[in-house]
């Protein structure tokens, strides 16, 4: 066995895609269980993108909309918090009421902002990257400063949930206890992309909203023909929208540090952009990139904490940190490029629809 | 030869303009041309003004969220202190013109993008590339005669703008990738590049903290007042010259035809694709002479975390602007002036500065719901927005160029 | 320059400089303070919010008012200095070593108004402008700026006491430490004194070090970033105590030792208290008296006794230490404790080199 | 034909309909009634306002005035949905298909047959399409991408659709434009069935003869308004177009002698590939020579569009060459076209004819921008350009108020006329002039096709290619017949009998079972006038 892995690790060249093989199967372990806690607020992110792109209204927006929620979560689990919610508990996932508030509450402010959105795009028929533009450009000002304001009177921190446990014996399980745990072993919000991620391909595939929308997203006026209501189905998707990037801003704010910073987004919405792209316009494509991107990253930090050994070794370590760092955002480039599979959008997508009403 | 003079179709209702049509050609255009200078003027106008208002009452409101005392003079104090310290003084004046520099030209960089159908949000890229070339090729000649010195550095933060915004214009040139997207990713790998190089191959020698080599005698030397750089004048000198490349070369006429109508331009002989490259590529010039500019004009060598919005102001001052050289060189006042005072707001009124960003984004928000505008103040005028942008958005969702 | 222990107080300033007002005014002076910040924003739990907070305390003690300017873009150090200067304050505090030249030139011209640097020692040459090259550092701070305080912290110093503390109460041998930037000085001494202070009680421990990033914003403001960092650093490294460097990030770095079961150590502050969130596996804080630190340099101000030059912050004037271990007292062995009190009365006698064997300037080597 | 003659409460009544466009009198109290178990033709030109007022009817448009009575109630119909409940269905005259939905989603949507509360079921789609396909004959795959069919398979997959909803009424708006004779019998017998079963059915056509030949009532539109309703039994083609055009009909026009001279556009054996890579266009091989009109017939979609943009620089060639005047220009940019002295009326000028933000100015000197006396060196010549531009405005009689004005300002029929002016100016050795009519009014029909006349006495060549086979006979001194990338017949213009072209133009000169018809000339692909 260890002769193969040799003989295979030293053919020239190929020798090397087997030793990174070897390589990424022997970190796997370690670095599984951050795969979907990492990816998560993305994805969810991207379920954001999905839901406006696929009925034809582009959200280049998703960071802000995360911002504001991620805000508004603090906050308001906060201000429970102050006035005198109890924190902590036994309840699963230390799920508490300030908790439980502040995931609603950034869930509505997704659902706001993104009715910003549809009014500007739907109602106004602005341009659709501007209003994701003023979206951004009005989040990260107007969370900044707030946070700037009402952080002077020291707000109390909420607290975070808690992981659920995967009891020991079931990690312990050869090979796929790592498995079961690193996909277990999370927080309510991540926990819950599994079950969303699944949920939107089956909907967007297998269901008559589904179909509804993709029609809506490539051809609007022939879903109008058929009687479908083009506006008020854009309407509803773009806001129901908002509640992923509300869950997405909740999980940033209430699953690692229990208070907001500011532009604690730190570009995730565009990297939700990315994998949305990247994941063709599908929930299950699009979950699939996120996680490809932070695995990326993990990649990266596994690389400065445990280099590979070997001739890989030298070259990996040799590759400027920020190489890894930009990954992402270059794979999104070459597939959208079309040089590895063409990714291409809903063809209706940033055309405003138009349609004559009675007064 | 029969006209078809006397023979009405579909009954035309007479539209109302149609009374007063046949004028003096020259006549005619000179009115329609102050007509739409107003009408090009006025909504901006309106949007500034509604933004500042609406930012008065977040002023307002978030005294209540802290639960002070309201004092309903603070907006006024706010937004005078940011005015007077903008334009208060001959030093106040400066700074603004300093601040709006790569305003004006980063700005042109988005406008221009918009003239040709392109929704460049990479001027930040761009202007940090621009940044990196001249901080290095400035440490490099630091020591060289002040005009070889200056002008290398300066032409290679041109073209370190130039090469990073011709990747995402052949990009869409040649596949079809959307430059929305395309721009924003680079971005990204923006930061990566410059801190790479930063605290790396760049570093100064002997630096305690990541920067670049000082530029030295490559500096941009000040004009007047305490730090009124030559820079300015490159900026405003870039307002004329794409002016007149934009409405009086043929190079400027191409680039509108591909913005309005691709096809069209395609028809009349034109190439799109290489003239989409060719924007893109000027863009990114106009943004890394933006970058050049600041880096040799004000902070005399490039930091590793650079921290910087002028690519995304830009975003702002050529939509304000509606992607007209003179529109973009009055918004980068405007906000220039927003920046030079913000110091002075937060001193004497205590707000954080990040009021700035929330008038900018509502600034945005009354262009794009201009029907708000319309109504409150009145204004019948035809709607004279970007028409461009329609070919911006058209293209996301279509098939490969 | 910009580390290592601090230049020995210098005698009296010679240049006479009639920087503060006679003592012998009937009215009551009102101080204008004004602080700039450090890219960022006023409540990083970082820099700035401690010297915030430290020129808020030194305005009230001497009878002022202080005022912030938040920095937003690199390019705008020099004017937000000259924002104060304008408004005539009388006293500037700029934090951050970022805005040392710029400091230090708003000081050259502006005798009549007293400054104050946080972390900031500035490379000056004879003439007393600052050297942007770093090559004639020749100039003394001291006699060519009396107006101009460049306050420095020994970090390495309670990173070391830090590492004493992780050595103690290691039981793989192995801890780590994960900073938010690499090219931050003052992280990178917090780190070196961490690894030299744990090798001081066991040269065979291996200490474990990473940087976030370089992007600023992942660095020291991401949180979730953190975690994920800090999560998967933990894993493949095996580490039991894990010591964070990196702001707002860092809180992310506790939360992930807090779910690891393993022991975290705070940084700057007693996180025990500011952070009590992750209180339950905070063992215990690198602190470095910033807020303290800022608040005498103006009272010095306020007294008349203020001298320029850098001072240093470190064991010899309390200006460092380490935070209570609360719950976890009794895991610090009295042996553990006295090692580390004799390691803080080293510094303070300078028998104890918190910089060695470990360099404590550059991450790059 | 096949009407019954009861007379019933009118299935569905329109009555003083009104429907102003900007500009347009679209609809003009258009009074319009059809019976239960009717086939109702509605005739007019292009623009007269047929689809404007279906559009009303189906909801999509909404009047100005007037009252729709579905079995004598009025009714008001807010949305296509609201149509659909009260039994209407509509065929658009614009496919009105998702092209990556399957052919059964395409037919459920809106009418989606569910598993449960949420979910569709597919098996059951599939089985009621299955049923529906072969009730009426028709023959296709519920599975198969509608963006991969043909035009006339999406043409049954629109009226499928339709069937789908058991509309008592059905509107179909030119739905024979893209089918070939057989498919319109198809569709006809399709239709003669409905009715007997009790539905009305409103018929758009441009074709008399279609409309003759199915329907039972007739109403004719002109500019908006109502010019009278009749039955085939009391009318004929050439009263219909009168009624149509609102004169009475020249079916010649003199066009004079063409005395044509050397070859100046030859295309040998060119093949060219549409957007998704289908040869649309094979072999064909053909000559115009200086001095005439080579007319090419054909139905829509026969690939006259890849042959024009193939001739003109905009499409490339796959394989073949493109000769003008005697050098290879095979692949040319459409400059290099424009250069060698190629001028072009495209077929869609907003897309590619003109600018419409730009002023009139801008437009009529967009292929000579570049050069002399536009431009000298980079920089262009506004005054020149001005004046140049007045002087075509004049010459063509564009009508605008000024020449600065945007070109979105003008009326269909100038926005031609900018355009033919344009490329009509100059020194043009080869004029291409696709669907150069369309959309536009007698008067302006007339100009440009006096225009093109005078061309081409002045020695130009010209390559006429159009949908509506009267203007290829009327002008042209030769027709090429094109029929599924082919062309199968060249023949003499001036002796040309129009139901022979007809004929080349539906089956390609074979009959069904593909053996060459007897129609005129030979089916030969380099044909020389008799
Ligand atoms: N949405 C619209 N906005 C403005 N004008 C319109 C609109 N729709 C139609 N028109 C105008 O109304 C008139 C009638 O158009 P309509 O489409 O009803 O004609 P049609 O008889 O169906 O012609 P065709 O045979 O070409 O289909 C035309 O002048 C057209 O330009
Ligand atoms: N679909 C449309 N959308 C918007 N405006 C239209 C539309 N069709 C026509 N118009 C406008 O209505 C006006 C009249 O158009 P139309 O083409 O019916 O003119 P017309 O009187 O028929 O002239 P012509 O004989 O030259 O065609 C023009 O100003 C035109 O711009
Ligand atoms: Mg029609
Ligand atoms: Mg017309």
């Amino acid at each position: 066995m260890d002769a193969l892995v040799m003989f295979l690790y030293d053919i020239p060249l190929l020798g090397l895609l087997f030793q990174f093989g070897g390589y990424v199967i022997s970190i796997l372990p370690t670095t599984g269980p951050i795969f979907l806690f990492a990816a998560a607020p993305i994805a969810l992110g991207s379920l954001c993108g999905l839901m406006n792109e696929r009925s034809g209204i582009v959200n280049i927006g998703i960071e802000g909309m995360m911002l504001t929620s991620a805000f508004v979560s603090a906050y308001a689990a906060s201000l429970m918090v102050a006035s005198g919610a109890t924190v902590g508990g036994d309840a699963p996932f230390g799920a508490s009421t300030p908790l439980i508030v502040g995931v609603l509450a950034a869930m509505i402010a997704g659902m706001l902002v993104s009715s910003l959105h549809a009014w500007l795009t739907i109602t106004i028929r602005t341009d659709q990257i501007i209003s994701g533009t003023i979206i951004n450009i009005t989040a990260l000002g107007l969370t900044s400063y707030l946070n700037q304001i009402l952080s002077k009177a020291s707000p109390p921190n909420a607290g975070t949930f808690q992981p659920f446990i995967v009891p020991a014996d079931i990690v312990e399980l050869p090979v796929i206890g790592w498995f079961i745990n690193a996909i277990l072993n999370q927080r309510p919000i991540t926990l819950s992309i599994i079950v969303l991620v699944i949920a939107m391909q089956i909907l967007l595939f297998r269901s008559r909203w589904g179909l509804r929308t993709r029609a809506v997203g490539e051809h609007p006026k022939a879903a109008e023909t058929v009687g479908i209501d083009v506006i008020r189905l854009r309407y509803r998707n773009v806001i129901l929208g908002g509640i992923f990037a509300g869950l997405a801003g909740a999980s940033l704010a209430l699953e690692s540090a229990g208070s907001f910073q500011n532009n604690m987004t730190v570009g995730r919405g565009f990297i939700a952009l990315a994998a949305l792209i990247f994941g063709r316009w599908t929930p299950l494509g699009a979950f699939g990139a996120a996680i490809l991107f932070t695995a990326s990253e993990a990649l990266e930090r596994s690389i400065r904490f445990v280099p590979p050994p070997g001739q890989l070794g030298e070259i990996m370590i040799g590759i400027p940190l920020q190489v890894y760092g930009a990954l992402p955002y270059l794979i999104t480039i070459v597939v959208l490029a079309g040089f590895v599979g063409r990714s291409t959008a809903p063809a209706a997508v940033g055309q405003p629809y138009e349609r004559e009403r009675r007064h | 030869m029969t006209g078809p003079a006397g023979e009405p179709t579909n009954q035309p209702v007479p539209p109302a303009e149609e009374a007063e049509a046949v004028e003096a050609a020259d006549g005619a255009r000179a009115a329609s041309a102050l007509r739409r200078a107003w009408a090009l003027v006025v909504v901006p106008l309106g949007a500034v003004i509604l933004a500042m208002l609406v930012g008065s009452i977040v002023i307002l409101a978030s005294q209540v969220f802290i639960g002070v005392e309201i004092d309903p003079t603070l907006p006024l104090v706010a937004y005078w202190a940011m005015i007077s310290g903008g334009l208060g003084s001959f030093n106040g004046i400066v700074e603004t013109m300093v601040q709006a520099t790569p305003l004006v030209l980063a700005g042109l960089a988005v406008g221009v993008g918009f003239k040709a159908g392109l929704f460049n949000i990479g001027a930040q890229g761009q202007f940090l590339m621009g940044a990196l070339a001249a901080a290095y090729v400035g440490g490099q000649l630091r020591d060289q005669p002040a005009l070889v010195a200056v002008s290398l550095a300066v032409a290679a933060g041109a073209f370190g703008g130039l090469v990073y915004g011709f990747i995402p214009g052949a990009l869409k040139a040649l596949t079809g990738a959307h430059e929305v997207v395309t721009t924003i990713m680079l971005n990204f790998v923006a930061i990566s590049i410059s801190s790479y190089f930063v605290s790396g191959p760049l570093r100064a020698p002997r630096s305690p903290f990541a920067q670049t080599l000082d530029v030295g005698n490559a500096e941009l030397i000040v004009l007047f007042g305490r730090n009124g750089h030559v820079g300015i004048f490159f900026a405003l000198l870039a307002v004329p010259i794409i002016w007149w490349l934009l409405w009086r070369a043929k190079l400027g006429f191409e680039i509108r035809t591909v913005g309005a109508n691709p096809d069209a331009a395609r028809f009349a002989g034109m190439r799109p694709r290489r003239l989409i490259a060719l924007t893109m590529a000027l863009c990114g010039m106009l943004a890394g002479l933006a970058g050049s500019g600041e880096i040799l004009g004000r902070v005399g060598h490039l930091t590793a975390p650079y921290a910087t919005n002028v690519g995304f102001d830009a975003i702002t001052v050529a939509l304000l602007g509606r992607a007209n050289p003179v529109g973009i060189l009055f918004s980068a006042l405007l906000l220039g002036m927003m920046k030079a005072g913000a110091g002075q707001m937060q001193i004497q009124a205590g707000i954080p500065v990040e009021i700035v960003d929330v008038i900018q984004g509502l600034i945005l928000l009354f262009l794009a719901a201009e029907i708000i505008v319309r109504r409150l103040f009145r204004i019948r005028e035809a709607r004279v927005g970007l028409e461009e942008l329609a070919t911006v958005t058209r293209s996301y969702g279509e098939r490969s160029a | 320059t910009g580390g290592g222990t601090p230049a020995p107080a210098t005698p009296a300033p010679v240049t006479p400089a009639p920087v503060t007002p006679a003592p012998a005014t009937p009215e009551p002076k009102v101080w204008k303070i004004g602080v700039v910040t450090d890219v960022g924003t006023l409540d990083d739990k970082n820099f700035n919010q401690f010297s915030w907070e430290g020129a808020q305390k030194g305005a009230a003690a001497i009878g002022g008012e202080a005022t912030a300017i938040v920095t937003v873009a690199s390019a705008d150090y020099d004017k937000n200095v000259q924002s104060f200067v304008d408004q005539k304050f009388d006293i500037i505090v700029t934090i951050g070593f970022a805005l040392a030249d710029a400091t230090a030139k708003a000081a050259k011209l502006n005798p009549t108004v007293q400054f104050i640097g946080v972390d900031q020692a500035p490379c000056l040459t004879g003439a007393g402008d600052p050297d942007p090259t770093f090559t004639d550092c020749s100039g003394d701070m001291a006699t060519l700026l009396p107006n101009f305080q460049g306050l420095v912290f020994a970090e390495q110093e309670p990173g070391y006491l830090a590492g004493i503390a992780a050595a103690s109460i290691t039981t793989k041998k192995v801890i780590g430490a994960i900073g938010g930037a690499a090219f931050i000085p003052p992280v990178v001494r917090y780190i070196k004194g961490y690894i030299n202070g744990a090798h001081s009680v066991d040269p065979t421990i291996q200490v474990k070090v990473a940087y976030v990033s370089d992007d600023l914003g992942k660095a020291f403001n991401d949180p979730a970033g953190g975690k994920a960092f800090a999560t998967q650093f933990i894993q493949q490294n095996g580490v039991d105590v894990l010591f964070q460097v990196a702001g707002k990030t860092g809180n992310g770095v506790l939360a992930a030792a807090c779910d690891a079961n393993i022991y975290g150590v705070g940084v700057d502050v007693d996180q025990h208290e500011s952070t009590p969130e992750t209180a339950k596996c905070t063992v215990t804080s690198a602190e470095k008296k910033l807020s303290i630190a800022v608040e005498q340099a103006i009272m010095r101000v306020g007294d008349g006794s203020a001298k320029g030059g850098i001072i240093g912050n470190d064991a010899k004037n309390d200006g460092i230490g380490l935070s209570k271990y609360y719950e976890f007292e009794s895991m610090f062995s009295s042996d553990a404790q006295a090692k580390i009190q004799a390691a803080f009365d080293g510094f303070k006698a300078g028998t104890t080199d918190p910089c060695a064997p470990a360099n404590c300037t550059d991450p790059f080597e | 034909m096949t009407g019954s003659e009861h007379v019933a409460a009118p299935a569905l009544e329109m009555r003083g309909i009104t429907k102003r466009y900007p500009g347009v009198l679209a609809n003009d109290r258009i009074d319009l009634d059809v019976r239960p178990g009717e086939i109702h033709g509605l005739l007019g030109e292009n623009g007269a306002g047929k689809s404007t007022l279906m559009n009303i009817l189906y909801g999509l448009a909404v009047p100005d005035e007037g009252a729709v009575l579905l079995d004598g109630q009025e009714v008001q119909i807010d949305s296509p949905a609201d149509a659909i409940r009260r039994g209407i269905s509509m065929v658009h005259q614009h496919f009105m298909l998702v092209p990556v939905l399957s052919v059964a989603d395409n037919i459920l949507l809106g009418e989606e047959t569910m598993a449960n509360a949420i979910f569709l079921d597919r098996t059951e789609a599939h089985r009621r399409i299955d049923e529906l396909a072969q009730r009426f004959g028709f023959e296709i795959d519920p599975e198969a991408p509608v963006g991969s069919l043909s035009v006339g398979s999406q043409q049954r997959v629109e009226i499928l659709k339709a069937l789908y909803r058991e509309a008592r009424i059905l509107v179909l708006d030119e739905p024979t434009a893209v089918l070939t004779p057989q498919e319109t019998k198809e569709i006809f017998a399709v239709l003669r069935r409905l009715a007997q079963e009790g539905h009305s059915i409103v018929f758009i056509s441009h074709k008399l003869y279609e409309v003759l030949e199915i329907a039972d009532r007739i109403t004719v539109i002109r500019r908006g308004r109502v010019v009278g309703t009749t039955t085939p039994a009391e009318t004929d083609e050439e009263q219909l177009a009168e009624m149509m055009v609102g004169r009475e009909v020249q079916l010649t026009v003199d066009r004079g002698e063409s005395s044509p001279g050397e070859a100046v556009l030859k295309v040998d054996n060119l093949v060219v590939r549409n957007e998704r890579g289908r040869e649309t266009v094979h072999r064909v091989s053909f000559e115009v020579r200086a001095g005439e009109i080579l007319g090419v017939a054909g139905v829509a979609g026969n690939g006259q569009d890849e042959l024009v943009g193939a001739i003109t620089g905009l499409r490339r060639v796959a394989s073949g060459t493109v000769t003008l005047g005697g050098s290879d220009v095979t692949g040319h940019s459409p400059r290099a076209m424009h250069e060698a002295g190629l001028a072009h009326v495209p077929g869609d000028r907003h897309r590619f004819g003109m600018v419409m933000s730009f002023p009139l100015t801008d437009n009529l000197v967009l292929t000579d921008y570049y050069r002399a006396p536009f431009a000298r060196g980079p920089v262009r010549d506004e005054a020149a350009v001005a004046e140049a531009a007045i002087g075509l405005i004049e010459r063509f009689d564009v009508r605008t108020p000024s020449p600065f004005a945007a070109g979105s300002t003008l009326s269909g029929g100038n926005q031609q006329k900018l355009v033919v002016a344009r490329e009509f100016s100059g020194d043009v050795r080869l004029l291409v002039l696709d669907q150069p009519t369309r959309g536009l009014d007698v008067g302006s029909i007339e100009f440009i096709h006096r225009q093109a006349l005078a061309k081409r006495d002045g020695g130009t060549a010209i390559l006429l290619v159009s949908a509506e086979l009267d203007e290829v006979l009327e002008l042209s001194d030769r027709i090429a017949v094109m029929y599924r990338g082919e062309i199968v017949a060249v023949v003499d213009g001036r002796t040309a009998v129009k139901e022979d072209i007809g004929l080349l133009m539906a089956t390609g000169g074979r009959d069904r079972d593909g053996s060459p018809a007897t129609g005129p000339g030979p089916a030969s692909t380099t044909g020389s006038v008799a």
